[in-house]
């Protein structure tokens, strides 16, 4: 039952989409054949002082040409590296990790949040159905045009650049948009706002969470969040967000 | 080629097992490893009831190495007992259970809830520096380590390890304890306790805000704590603290480990511990080495 | 902008020092560094009489640091006295001599001759791990450390900064002995005892056997015990451990540290101390911190 | 009076001249014109779990281009590391370090042995004399043919498949040389045997030695030989390597 892999991938090409957010495609040998949307892969850093492996959403799976697809922003030092590597370079990562997002073909929003935009992609690509697609911005767009391409595109910008002045919520309510079940990824606040949103509307949630992460595969139990119920493996209040997750129906976490 | 070790009586196909907390109980990692070729899986802490553990983050990463804070979250024996002792048994290797507890009664609770199952070793950790009570209170202290040595063996039906904590001026004093104690095997080191500020967000990294430091950075430091202890007690030692690869682990060996774990390296590459088997092996054919028991404390 | 900070009394233009035994008197690294730009200059320790030190290899790399046993090779206060302190005393920074011996009467004999020297701080190594009498014994015991203090603190002229090991279970009951003694200062860490093996010459990396870690690798203990010892004595402390570069300084000082040294970190970039007096500006101006002072202990 | 640089060097060119033997020409900005015969440069690692520099003599100087040879072999992971650099690779050197060799134009023996062999090619350039150059291998041989454009070369092979079966001073007998001045560079060993071969003979005699190194530049003490007399800098019997040597006259030292 081997559905993980740790293998040394090659760049295919990279490019910065946005200042400091770079798009990379990766040739894999096994892993994008696996790869869900809402699922992530761990990437290791070169350099020796950068031990840990960092979790990176998979934004696109190319399954023909065994291609997957990330984007990411430069925070750190690892993420830098990774912006400085070129088409050719080898890079080790270990995948696909996580259980990813249920496909529930009904009238769904997809709400991404900075950085939480790029799984929205993958998502909106598997899933047939009818899409609002909410996205938030501090300023500069990306990934906009290419999500268009799968769905209604609103657009939230906490400058008023672009779209609705505010977050995503704002850009729901000024448009009047709804929906039957909900998939998000982005900022805890935004993740907040949008389990309240939810629940005041009953509508079904799924968030996908971030934390710290070591082994990125559910053994050290680094990244755990807590859920309402005690969980069936931890037998604690606490689901791991690298095995279990990072996806969860909103009401089953705390936030 | 002879690779086995004997810990207390307990024959290991190889020196090589998993440091605790870093593997689970096995079952994440056998996608990667075949358990099989392991001298031993020591598990995750187990306490006698549930732990919830610490906040997140847990952890950080540092330069050459890592912090964690888990706090020792663990489900608790009875689920252990049912779920992860089963799956265990599957394979080829050694079961080594790591025990902790907040007062000496847990720890006996779960080494006497162990005793008619079929585990080799206990592995007692009087070192977390992770939890508030017990833990390292009894790892930093010699006549609370050698006391609860002697209760814990009292009760145990297996042999029992005792994992040292780094955090000490005189690691040799810890070792004699035990041994007085009663302990069949030692193992060491632990984490040592550490600390990382973000200087970003002017926090601690770590939601604990210290944490134990693992990893390649602290490897100097394990070493020279397994040659003291090699050269002051008699008993044998499970060698552990930042070992990568092969090199790493014959160098604790040469220091004076019969066995050794490999913990952080774990998320390096989760392959690693079968990578390491492999690698003693051809070792010891470059240097036609006939007996692994041949190294243990060969340099002195 | 302020970055004056003030030990006992004595006033640095910036909390940025060298870390003894990195830097020589200053004069071979004066070609890389204006030392008129650093807070101070501390001195490789120096004895009552000239020191061979250790036989070679005194020092070997590990993974993101390095063990040394260079054993105190030094001069001798005489030619100490009479070459090192005139050449510092041609910049604009703080002479911090760091005085190391075998037995009390010797550190005591080198801070009575340094009585009318232009020094402005001594720093009293009580923790080498490399030399086998006095050095790192007095460092491990709460009541030896006390005695020396007190002793030394009677002949000093300038302000005493104990230099505290980090090889003890409990850095805070050490600081509280050194308070206890009189220190004006506390500077920590020293370097954590660590061994290496050359698995395939099979022999000790450094001759000594064991030697200090230091470098990046130790830098989360050592911000560790900066915190604990900050909240534990009201001393101001010079924190130290793995310091590469500006961030890591500021960590050091959110932490507890009034003033850092940088030991390592010019082996790999001999301008370094430099670039942190800089990077420290910088990160200050970011974040418009007015007075370094406020930085000091923010984090707890 | 600043007279070593740190700074990022280019890689020319790189070339495996032996087995695991790399000549690696280095673009400077400064150091090249400072650099004698017998100095030394301290080349970094990239990667930043290798802290300390590693120490190569001086190969070549090309005072026209700016431009450095080292020629190196590959024993751990830091000359692993610098034999994976291409043409434009960048570089952290230090230097020039140490004292070189002194330059007096009498009849000369220069010894290289092995690894030792590299620095003998500045010096042979740089002196202007009568040179026996004796070359010490192994088995493969390197930098012979570039040698012998300066002197007399002479060749000592362990294994007897060149030159001389045996070290190099059973080619100086074999071959019945004579010299007024010794130049020696190599493995401890051969050293020894040079020094009571030229106290014998009563030869003036220069031997590079080596030693770990941390500073490079004297101040750490790590990098000491023990000294005949007490040293003047140190006030004991131990001279610095990476400062007052790496080359001594062969009384002044204990080896
Ligand atoms: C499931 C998951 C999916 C993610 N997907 C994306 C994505 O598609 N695009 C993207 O840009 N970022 C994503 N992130 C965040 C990304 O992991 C971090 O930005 C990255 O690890 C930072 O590494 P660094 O070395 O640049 O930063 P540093 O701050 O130097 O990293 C230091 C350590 O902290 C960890 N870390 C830092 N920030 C985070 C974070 N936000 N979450 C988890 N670990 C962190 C690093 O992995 C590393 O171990 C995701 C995180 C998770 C948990
Ligand atoms: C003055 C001087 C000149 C040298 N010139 C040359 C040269 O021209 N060509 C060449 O191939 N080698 C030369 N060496 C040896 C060279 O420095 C080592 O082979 C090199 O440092 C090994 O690095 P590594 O990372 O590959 O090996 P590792 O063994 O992994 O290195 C680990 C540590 O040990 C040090 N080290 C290992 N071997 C030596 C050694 N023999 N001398 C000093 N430090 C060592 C390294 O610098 C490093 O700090 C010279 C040494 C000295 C002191
Ligand atoms: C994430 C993590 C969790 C750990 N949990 C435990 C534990 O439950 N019990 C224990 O005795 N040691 C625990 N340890 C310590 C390791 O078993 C080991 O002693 C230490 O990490 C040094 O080895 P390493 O450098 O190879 O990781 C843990 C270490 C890490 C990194
Ligand atoms: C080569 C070397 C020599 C040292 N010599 C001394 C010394 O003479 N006196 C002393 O108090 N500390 C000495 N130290 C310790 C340093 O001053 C410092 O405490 C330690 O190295 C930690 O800082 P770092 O990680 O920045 O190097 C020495 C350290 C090194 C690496
Ligand atoms: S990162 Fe290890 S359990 Fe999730
Ligand atoms: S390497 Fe520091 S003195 Fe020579």
């Amino acid at each position: 039952m081997k559905d993980k892999f740790k293998e040394t991938a090659i760049v295919i090409a990279q490019e910065e989409i946005a200042t400091g957010v770079f798009s990379m495609w990766l040739k894999t040998d096994r892993i994008a054949a696996e790869a869900k949307a809402g699922q992530f892969i761990s990437v290791y850093c070169r350099e020796g002082s950068r031990l840990l492996p960092r979790p990176i959403s998979i934004c696109e799976i190319d399954t023909a040409d065994s291609a997957l697809r990330i984007v990411y922003r430069v925070v750190g030092q690892g993420t830098e590296e990774f912006s400085k590597m070129n088409t050719g370079s080898q890079i080790e990562i270990l995948g696909p990790l996580g259980n990813g997002f249920p496909l529930k073909e009904r009238k769904a929003f997809l709400i991404g949040g900075g950085i939480g935009i790029p799984p929205m992609l993958a998502l909106a690509k598997e899933l047939d159905c009818e899409k609002n697609i909410i996205l938030g911005y501090k300023d500069e767009l990306f990934l906009q045009d290419e999500l268009a391409e799968h769905g209604n595109i609103y657009i939230a910008t906490e400058d008023g650049s672009c779209g609705t002045k505010g977050n995503v919520l704002d850009a729901i309510r000024e448009n009047a948009l709804e929906a039957d079940i909900i998939y998000a990824c982005g900022p805890t606040p935004m993740l907040r706002a949008i389990k309240e949103y939810a629940a005041e509307k009953d509508i079904e949630t799924w968030l996908s969470l971030e934390e710290k992460m070591a082994c990125g595969i559910g053994a050290c139990l680094a990244c755990v969040c807590k859920s309402k119920e005690t969980d069936s493996h931890t037998n604690v209040h606490n689901k791991r967000i690298c095995k279990d997750g990072p996806v969860f129906l909103a009401e089953e976490v705390e936030i | 080629m002879n690779t086995r070790i004997n810990l207390a009586g307990v024959e290991l196909k190889n020196p090589v097992t998993t440091a605790s907390g870093t593997f689970g109980s096995g079952e994440e990692y056998s996608e990667f490893v075949n358990l099989s070729r392991l001298g031993g899986v020591v598990t995750k802490g187990v306490a006698n009831i549930p732990w919830e553990g610490n906040p997140t983050p847990r952890i950080a990463e540092t330069y050459g190495g890592m912090i964690n804070a888990i706090g020792l979250q663990n489900p608790g024996i009875e689920v252990f007992v049912q779920r992860d002792i089963p799956f265990l048994k599957q394979f080829d290797t050694k079961i080594i259970v790591n025990v902790c507890g907040k007062t000496t009664e847990d720890y006996c609770e779960v080494v006497e809830r162990l005793a008619d199952q079929p585990v080799d070793l206990l592995e007692i950790n009087v070192s977390c520096p992770n939890v508030k009570e017990g833990g390292i209170a009894f790892g930093q202290d010699p006549k609370c380590l050698e006391a609860i040595t002697k209760e814990i063996k009292k009760r145990a039906k297996q042999p029992i390890i005792m994992k040292l904590s780094p955090n000490v001026t005189d690691i040799t004093e810890m070792a004699r304890a035990a041994e007085a104690g009663g302990a069949d095997v030692l193992s060491l080191i632990n984490t040592l306790t550490g600390m990382k500020i973000d200087i970003n967000k002017r926090a601690f990294a770590v939601a604990n805000k210290t944490g134990g430091l693992s990893g390649p950075a602290i490897k100097p430091v394990a070493v020279r704590m397994v040659y003291q202890v090699a050269n002051a007690v008699s008993l044998p030692i499970i060698g552990m603290g930042g070992i990568m690869n092969a090199e790493d682990a014959i160098e604790f060996i040469l220091a004076g480990a019969t066995a050794i774990s490999v913990g952080t390296a774990n998320f390096v590459n989760p392959g690693v511990t079968e990578e390491i088997v492999n690698g003693i092996e051809e070792y010891m054919r470059k240097y036609n080495v006939k007996d692994i028991n041949e190294l243990i404390g060969a340099v002195r």
